[in-house]
């Protein structure tokens, strides 16, 4: 096992906490608003450094480029749609959760 | 093959098939819409580590259309199913 | 091994999703989980090396089924019933929180 | 822990989803679920189809897999026409329905 390799392997493994952590908190957290933050985590960060680890490892340009068109798409997927929900959660309102009640 | 990132991958599935509790619990049906979305996006992940393990290539060309379909449900759900059809001006009203 | 447990786990999650599917008395909890399945679908396509099919689901099942069962929904259970259902659920959990 | 071969694991749960499919087709009321389960019906016959190709031997056929490509993109189609078919149907309910307030006659 290459330098390499190793680090392209820590990379995958340092996302996956990320879509664990993205699962508990949509399992967890209390209300609408707080569950987009949650699953915003997971979106961003845990394939970023997924798809990070793969490009460390990857042999060919064109699938590098592949990989961060992948990245590219979840992101702009996942911030338009997070914002269309929490805009149309406001339009109905739903009140956001506080900790005083 | 690779059997480390084949199980990375079960380990992504099973974190799917926790979040699968939200659908069936969660009290309004934007909870339920942002599970669907999350399994979007953990499907991409399981696709391109299934990629890595089986040294399939071809996989990765299915994560780009999952991808690129991600946003299209959730899209409609919250203009069609959710909210009434949302006018330019931003007043909502009603179908019909 | 890994691999004879991924496929189980993807085995039972997609017989438990179709149970689900069919007996939720919510119809709109039905799409949603159909729409999972159609994800998990294209996961066994994958699995079965059919990476063609998988394509296809991938576009199709989940992309564009769910678009239209949503927006059928929406014409079939009426807007103002399905509102009002849906704002009292919130109403619900609003006073729960 | 004894090793199942993919085929049979998948080739079991593709019956599986037929039956179920089925039995939600025969038993559920709303037309909506009705679509539904038509729809596992078929992903349980295309996984079974699959299966077959996959494990006759070392070489996959490609035929069925031809065949389950052609049957996804139709399963769509006719979904489409279904569900078109089911809004139909409920808004000619929801007008006959009115109807009969209107005309006072309503039987519940």
């Amino acid at each position: 096992m290459t330098i390499v390799e190793l680090i392209g392997t820590g990379c995958v493994v340092l996302g996956i906490p990320f879509f664990l952590s993205g699962t508990i908190g949509l399992l967890r957290l209390p209300d609408i608003y707080t569950r987009l933050h949650a699953l915003t985590k997971a979106d961003n960060v845990g394939l970023g450094f997924i798809v990070l680890g793969l490009i460390i490892q990857s042999s060919s340009w064109l699938e590098v480029i592949k990989l961060l068109l992948i990245w590219f798409l979840v992101l702009m997927a996942s911030a338009t749609s997070c914002h269309l929900v929490a805009d149309a959660a406001l339009r109905k309102k739903i009140k956001p959760w506080t900790r005083e009640k | 093959m690779n059997t480390f990132y084949v199980s990375l991958a079960l380990i992504l599935l099973l974190s799917v098939a926790a979040g699968l509790l939200r659908i069936l619990r969660g009290p309004t049906a934007a909870d339920r819409m942002m599970a669907a979305q999350l399994f979007g996006t953990c499907g991409v992940a399981i696709l391109l580590l299934l990629a890595r393990g089986f040294d399939a290539l071809i996989v990765e060309d299915v994560a780009l259309v999952f991808a690129l379909l991600a946003a299209l449900s959730t899209v409609a759900f919250v203009r069609r199913a959710w909210t009434g059809k949302i006018t330019p001006k931003g007043r909502r009203h009603d179908h019909r | 091994m890994v691999v004879n447990a991924f496929d189980i786990c993807l085995c039972l999650t997609l017989a438990w999703l179709a149970w689900q599917v069919l007996r939720s008395h919510d119809l709109f909890k039905a799409v949603v989980l159909f729409i999972s399945f159609g994800m998990l679908m294209a996961l066994s396509w994958v699995r079965l090396q059919a990476p063609d099919l998988a394509l296809a689901e991938a576009a199709i099942g989940s992309g564009l089924t769910g678009a239209l069962f949503l927006s059928a929904l929406q014409r079939v259970t009426g807007n103002k019933r399905g509102e009002r259902r849906l704002d009292r659920n919130e109403e619900r959990h609003d006073k729960r929180a | 822990m004894t090793m199942l071969s993919p085929s049979l694991i998948y080739g079991l749960t593709g019956l599986l989803l037929f039956v179920m499919g089925l039995a939600g087709l025969l038993g559920c009321a709303e037309l909506l679920r009705k679509i539904l389960a038509t729809n596992i019906m078929a992903s349980g016959i295309f996984l079974f189809l699959i299966t077959i190709a996959h494990g006759s031997g070392t070489l996959i056929d490609p035929v069925p897999q031809a065949m389950v490509l052609t049957g996804i993109v139709v399963s769509v189609s006719s979904t489409a026409v279904a569900l078109a078919l089911a809004c139909h149907v409920q808004e000619a309910a929801r007008r006959h329905d009115l109807l009969q307030k209107k005309r006072g006659t309503v039987r519940r």
